[in-house]
């Protein structure tokens, strides 16, 4: 079917960034620049959600903005895969900035309104790299998602916020340069395009060996997927406020990492060469190790968002995993991971946030009794436990049992062990949490007063429904898996 | 050869003249210093002699013509020097005006001429002092003259334009010139020449007094 | 070796401004006084001048003033120009003469600029006073 | 009249510079605006003769009327016009973001300020319009004199003697050239670009023309500041005043470049240039160390006036390496990078500008906290800093990529990995600077996670000229990244292909 040239990809990306100016000189009402945000929030899904039903249909929507190289157009493209991604990311902002309201108030945090006009910034760039059409729009919003975070990051503007940001920078913006740059380069000397298209464009143009090197460039170039060694910068962007850990370093910017080495590996490379040059197994094995490792580690971190920093970044190798089987069940896996761990991990992140700012507690060890005294925030805490663990009731478990799968169709018995133990993993250090929380005693001195101490209502709801949607996942995923059918052509 | 320097080159020689101009300019940029003297300055009274210390430097004694400033860096004036100057440079400057004029067909032009013209000034000021020369052609008239002769060239070159020639191109002028067509190239070049040499001449002075006095031309030398 | 300097011979015009040109790039490179520095920048100049002098003439010929009439020749139309010096290389010098004057007295006020700010010449004792600052 | 653009590009700025020196003398308020002006004046014509060559193609004006192998004509084709609308453009909107620092840093000389700043601007575009090459020689001694002027008006105990040293070595360079030209007027008798193009295929064998064509190289590069010449650039350009500085330090190198890019795709002709005279590898080899010696030069710097000047020396080996590839790429990119590079410049150094202006400091360790004080003007630097790096959409990417393909396809891997290199360098010295004004010592005194509602910044902002100008500038600097496609279309890439055929 022919695509529809339309401008409303344009629009749901550049959504969020008109609104900036009006957040920007609305700063001195706090009310009403919340409002605004509310508003482009509900505009951009809308136009997502709107988009909708005709891609379930097939079609995809187009719009080309200009064209600076021969060959290279700016072009957005919403096709399924995309728009998994731009549903997900914009579901979430709304949700995401309600809970900024909460957070950020309730910590009567400085300069606000630079964190929600760089927080949309953010989320355009995120959707722009949805809905591009060629490797080249992806590369630009990807750098103006990697600078746009960085103040956001920085927040606080402490010297402990300096040197993370200082590593956030150099291992985002240093491997796109230094890496994602020169493959780009390579595969349009190669190709004469970067459109994606589901043969992949590198097939036949070059050597194996410069087509791995290519392969491995992209791989680590794109370091926001936070495969080891560039994954250091995960924990590091921890110091930021909990919306953006939540947001941005659970689903927005690590998930457009990932998003895109799935994007390069369908589209630019095509399953078919990658199976060609047997990529997969030493991706997979790339990928198993961050998995491991990265629970490894997680399991030894007390402050809790660092704990849940390296379970994603154990977490988004599940995906490259899921890719770098290469079986259909594998790859429906791994793509719909970045959907479900999501919501699992945006709760849990909305957990670790509320404790905070109910009790200014940030360490796992000091959470003995909670429980009690927030039961609403625990409880949510363990559902999204749940499902990044993979178990059923929650959306995790689709995801996981897909990839187990995935890996029996690939005779690849292996990376199901591999899998297996990260899941157990995951349970020893959420699992835990929530034990301690409900069942241990706290220290005597902090029962002063007894009763339920919720955070404000504003963190609290949000936590709810990405806990309750992480539920609804388990029992009616179709959306996404339609969605991922189709990008996969099965 | 001035006539391939005004003529086929005249657009190079128009910016030579630029040149010209220019360093004249940055002299003055660079060295010329407006800062008011702080300090007070001695007069003597010529008749009688006597040497009067005034301490604001803004003010200077009545009858200015029997009280003689007295530098800072004094030079005694030779009785000698100063009247063989005085007689040479009028010839000087009717030989420049000849150099000049005689651009368009002879060796010469307003160069030569300008420079000519200029060394005059400049030796005025050297044999009698910079104040004496400045009082006979001011700062302000060398440096209206400094674009005065830049505007002639160029004007004439705009004029060409406005004569829906192309710029410089002298022969349109044979429109509003009762002149021969022929000899209307060798009159442009002439106008040209003369504004060539009104900018070197002005421009020389405004170096040498500049470069001479520090940018202090309110002292003598 | 006749060959050489035979060469030598027939070109010395060439060599000649060689040789200023090298004699005065050494004294900017060598002199720590900074108005001699400038005397090697006009030795320099005038080096080039003298090459393009040299390159207009020709033998038995003589100054390019037409007795009759006037518009000149250009280089192109060397039937009549032989017996005429190529005034074209004198022309670009004269130009090329103004620029140097100008560029020396630009560097001279330039030069009694740093006079006035460090009341010395000497290189190396400017740049021990700038190191003091 | 019509006719007339290609001349009167050069007269408006001219005319106005005679003006304003006699209006000097009569009333002073008058010498601003008259400037302005003049200015004005290039860019209209600069914007007619880019319609006028983009609907018909080369425009030649001959100067007296004399046709070309006589007289000089100006020629103007898809190269230069491009460049007229560069300087044209940033010459005025310097002009107008100048007028409150030139007051601050030269009272009561700003009519002879002025008068030199036109002359210079009018030097550069008598420099891109030119077609002959002794003009080109007179009108780059004009712009160099203005520059050596200019440069020196700033900190009294450094600038003179910086300057200084520029004019020696400008005066080699300009003499080099100089004798470059002579060679080539012995050869073939003339001095019309065009016509000692036309001639030389018939004696490019000649040593002579080799001669010819590395003097006038070298002599080039001294006056771009190509790296081991480069000693004059960064003390000159860190220690002159800021109104000058920020026309001459982003558009001097840059019509060097030009002049180095029309000697050889126009005077000597792809032919010779790349297939007879085997230097290209050296010389892409060149701007590569040019680029890395340029990058980590920047680095060690502590003053932000220095960093900028030592990115100028980078950006050069960009351009230079750009050209020297030898394939229709690398001369896009290296055409390209001259206007981005401009721009970006020019932005950097109205940043600059505006900081010493409110501020009165650069050292890069002053500097922090000023995010909160200046906020438009950092913005600023970031999007300049982008563009430097090459972040796309802002337009120092498109040209990188040119240039990146230009190096891939010609197999210049020295070039690349110089290119990538130097990105990554520039992202660090732009984020060390953003991250000193972004983070202020005062906050880290009392700073804690959150608690710092109270904390109101004041601001303290350049004047409303200064940053409109800034704003422009910005606007500019992702508009031509965006539309960088049609511009190498439809005008680089006509010029690159016939020059590179």
């Amino acid at each position: 079917m022919d695509p529809i040239v339309s401008l409303r990809p344009l629009f749901a990306v550049l959504v969020s960034m008109l609104v900036i100016p009006i957040l920007l000189s609305s700063g001195k009402r706090p009310n009403v620049r919340e409002s605004w945000t509310f508003a482009a929030g509900f505009i951009k899904f809308g136009l997502v959600v709107s988009m909708l039903p005709a891609v379930l249909q097939g079609r995809e929507f187009v719009y080309t903005l200009a064209t600076p190289f021969p060959g290279v157009p700016i072009q957005l493209q919403v096709d399924p895969l995309g728009m998994l991604f731009a549903l997900v990311a914009s579901f979430l902002w709304i949700f995401t900035s309600m809970y900024s309201i909460g957070y950020m108030r309730g910590l009567d945090e400085h300069g606000q309104t630079r964190f929600s006009a760089f927080f949309a910034l953010a989320l355009s760039s995120t959707i722009g790299v949805a809905f591009s059409a060629n490797l080249f729009t992806l590369y630009l919003f990807y750098e103006i998602l990697s600078l746009a975070t960085y103040p956001l990051v920085t927040h606080h503007q402490d010297q402990e916020a300096r040197i993370s940001g200082r590593k956030y920078l150099t291992f985002i913006l240093g491997t796109s340069v230094g890496l994602v740059l020169p493959a780009m380069m390579v595969c349009y000397h190669l190709a004469g395009t970067l459109d994606f298209s589901p043969a992949g464009i590198l097939a036949g143009q070059a050597p194996t060996p410069v087509l791995v090197t290519l392969f491995f460039l992209f791989v680590f170039g794109f370091a926001k997927a936070g495969i080891m060694p560039f994954h250091s910068w995960l924990p590091a962007a921890m110091v930021a406020p909990t919306p953006v850990s939540a947001l941005l370093h659970a689903v927005a910017v690590v998930k457009v990492g990932v998003f895109s080495i799935v994007r390069v590996s369908t589209g630019i490379f095509g399953v078919d060469l990658l199976k060609n040059l047997s990529i997969g197994p030493v991706l997979a094995t790339v990928a198993s190790v961050t998995i491991v490792l990265g629970s490894l580690i997680a399991l030894s971190q007390d402050e809790l968002k660092r704990r849940l920093a390296f379970s994603t970044i154990s977490q988004l190798s599940y995906i490259i995993l899921g890719i770098a089987l290469l079986s259909p069940k594998g790859m429906l896996g791994g793509i719909i991971h970045i959907a479900m761990h999501a919501f699992g991990k945006i709760t849990l992140f909305f957990c670790a946030g509320a404790i905070m700012v109910a009790t200014g507690k940030k360490y796992v060890s000091q959470l003995s009794g909670l429980g009690r005294t927030m039961p609403v925030t625990f409880f949510a805490f363990f559902i999204g436990a749940l499902s990044v663990i993979g178990l059923p009731p929650t959306g995790g478990f689709y995801s996981k049992w897909n990839l187990l799968v995935g890996t029996v169709e690939s005779d690849q018995l292996i990376f199901m062990g591999v899998l297996l133990i990260s899941s157990f993993l995951n349970a020893v250090y959420f699992l835990p949490i929530v034990f301690k929380g409900f069942f241990v005693p706290g220290p005597k001195n902090a029962q002063g007063k007894g009763g339920i101490q919720e955070a404000p209502l504003f963190c609290l709801v949000p936590l709810v429904v990405t806990a309750l949607v992480s539920v609804l996942l388990f029992f009616n995923p179709d959306v996404f898996t339609n969605l991922t059918h189709l990008a996969l052509g099965q | 050869m001035t006539a391939v320097l005004a003529d086929y080159r005249g657009y190079d020689t128009m910016f030579e003249t630029v040149v010209i101009f220019a360093a004249g300019l940055a002299c003055i940029l660079l060295l010329r210093t407006y800062i008011q003297r702080t300090r007070g300055r001695e007069y003597r009274h010529i008749p009688t002699g006597i040497i009067i210390h005034i301490q604001d430097p803004n003010k200077a004694p009545k009858g200015l013509r029997e009280f003689e400033l007295i530098d800072n860096i004094w030079v005694p004036h030779d009785l000698i020097i100063k009247t063989v100057c005085r007689i040479l440079i009028p010839f000087i400057q009717i030989f420049s005006l000849y150099v000049v004029m005689h651009g368009d067909f002879s060796p010469g032009g307003g160069f030569q001429g300008g420079v000519i013209f200029g060394a005059s000034l400049i030796l005025l000021a050297i044999s009698f002092d910079l104040r004496t020369a400045l009082q006979l052609v001011s700062e302000k008239t060398l440096g209206m003259l400094c674009a005065l002769g830049v505007v002639i060239y160029s004007g004439i070159g705009c004029l060409c334009i406005m004569l829906s020639g192309n710029f410089l191109d002298y022969g349109t002028l044979s429109q509003i010139l009762p002149v021969d067509p022929n000899h209307i190239r060798a009159l442009g070049m002439l106008g040209v020449e003369i504004g060539v040499g009104i900018t070197v001449m002005a421009v020389m002075v405004v170096l040498y007094i500049n470069i001479a006095s520090e940018g202090r031309h309110h002292q003598g030398l | 070796m006749p060959d050489l300097l035979n060469e030598i011979v027939h070109k010395y015009n060439y060599w000649l401004y060689i040789i200023l040109m090298m004699i005065g790039l050494y004294a900017m490179i060598s002199k720590n006084n900074l108005i001699k520095k400038l005397v090697g920048m006009n030795i320099f100049q005038t080096a080039i001048i003298l090459f393009f002098i040299s390159i207009g003439y020709k033998e038995d010929a003589t100054i390019p003033i037409i007795v009759s009439g006037h518009g000149g020749d250009a280089a192109h139309q060397a039937i009549q120009a032989a017996n005429y010096i190529n005034p074209l290389p004198h022309v670009l010098m004269l130009t090329a003469i103004v620029v140097s004057v100008a560029t020396l007295g630009v560097a001279l006020a330039l030069v009694v600029m740093i006079y006035q700010r460090y009341q010395t010449l000497e290189e190396d004792e400017i740049r021990m006073r700038v190191k003091q600052l | 009249m019509n006719a007339n653009y290609p001349a009167l590009i050069v007269l408006s700025p001219l005319l106005a510079a005679f003006l304003v020196a006699a209006l000097d003398w009569v009333d002073r308020r008058w010498c601003y605006p008259v400037a302005l002006i003049g200015l004005g004046g290039a860019v209209y014509s600069s914007g007619h003769l880019f319609f006028q060559v983009m609907r018909s193609g080369t425009i030649a004006y001959q100067l007296g009327g004399w046709p070309p192998p006589m007289g000089i004509e100006l020629r103007i084709d898809f190269l230069n016009v491009l460049l007229l609308i560069l300087v044209s453009l940033v010459a005025l909107v310097n002009m107008v973001a100048s007028k409150k620092s030139i007051h601050q840093e030269m009272p009561i000389k700003e009519g002879t300020f002025c008068t030199i700043y036109l002359l210079f601007v009018t030097g550069l575009l008598g420099v891109l319009v030119t077609g002959d090459l002794f003009n080109l020689y007179v009108l780059l001694e004009i712009t160099s004199l203005a520059s050596y002027a200019l440069l020196a008006m700033g900190n009294p105990d450094r600038a003179p003697l910086a300057s200084l040293n520029y004019v020696y070595l400008g005066v080699i360079g300009a003499s080099f050239y100089l004798l470059g030209v002579g060679y080539l007027y012995i050869m073939t008798g003339s001095l019309n670009m065009l016509d000692v193009a036309s001639l030389l295929p018939q004696i490019s064998g000649s040593t002579a023309v080799s001669v010819a064509f590395i003097f006038c190289l070298v002599g080039v590069w001294i006056k771009m500041g190509l790296f081991p010449l480069h000693t004059w650039l960064p003390n000159a350009y860190s220690y002159a005043p800021v109104a000058a500085n920020r026309v001459i330090a982003p558009l001097m190198t840059k019509v060097m470049v030009y002049v180095m890019i029309r000697l050889m795709l126009t005077v000597f002709g792809f032919h010779y240039v790349f297939e007879q005279l085997d230097v290209q590898n050296w010389i892409v080899g060149l701007g590569s160390v040019a680029i890395i010696a340029g990058a980590l030069m920047a680095l060690a710097q502590t003053d932000l006036k220095k960093m900028l000047a030592y990115i100028i020396v980078c950006e050069i080996g960009y351009m230079v390496g750009g050209a020297w590839v030898g394939n229709v790429q690398g001369m896009v990119g290296a055409v390209l990078h001259i206007i981005n590079d401009g721009l970006m410049t020019f932005a950097l150094f109205l940043v600059l500008g505006n900081i010493v202006y409110v501020q009165g400091k650069t050292k890069i360790s002053e500097l922090d906290g000023i995010f909160a004080s200046m906020p438009w003007t950092m913005a600023g630097f970031v999007l300049a800093g982008l563009s430097i790096i090459g972040v796309p959409p802002t337009c120092g990417f498109f040209s990188k990529w040119y240039l990146l393909l230009g190096g891939i396809q010609a197999g210049a891997w020295f070039f690349v990995i110089a290119l990538v290199f130097s990105s990554l360098i520039s992202a660090i010295l732009v984020f060390r600077v953003v991250e000193t004004a972004f983070f202020s010592s005062a906050q880290e005194v009392h700073g804690h996670h959150g608690g710092h509602a109270g904390h109101v910044a004041i601001l303290q902002e350049a004047p409303i000229t200064m940053l409109a100008s800034l704003g422009i500038v910005g606007i500019g600097l992702i508009a031509v990244g965006i539309w960088s496609g049609s511009i190498v279309q439809q005008v680089i890439l006509p010029f690159v292909q016939q020059g590179m055929s």
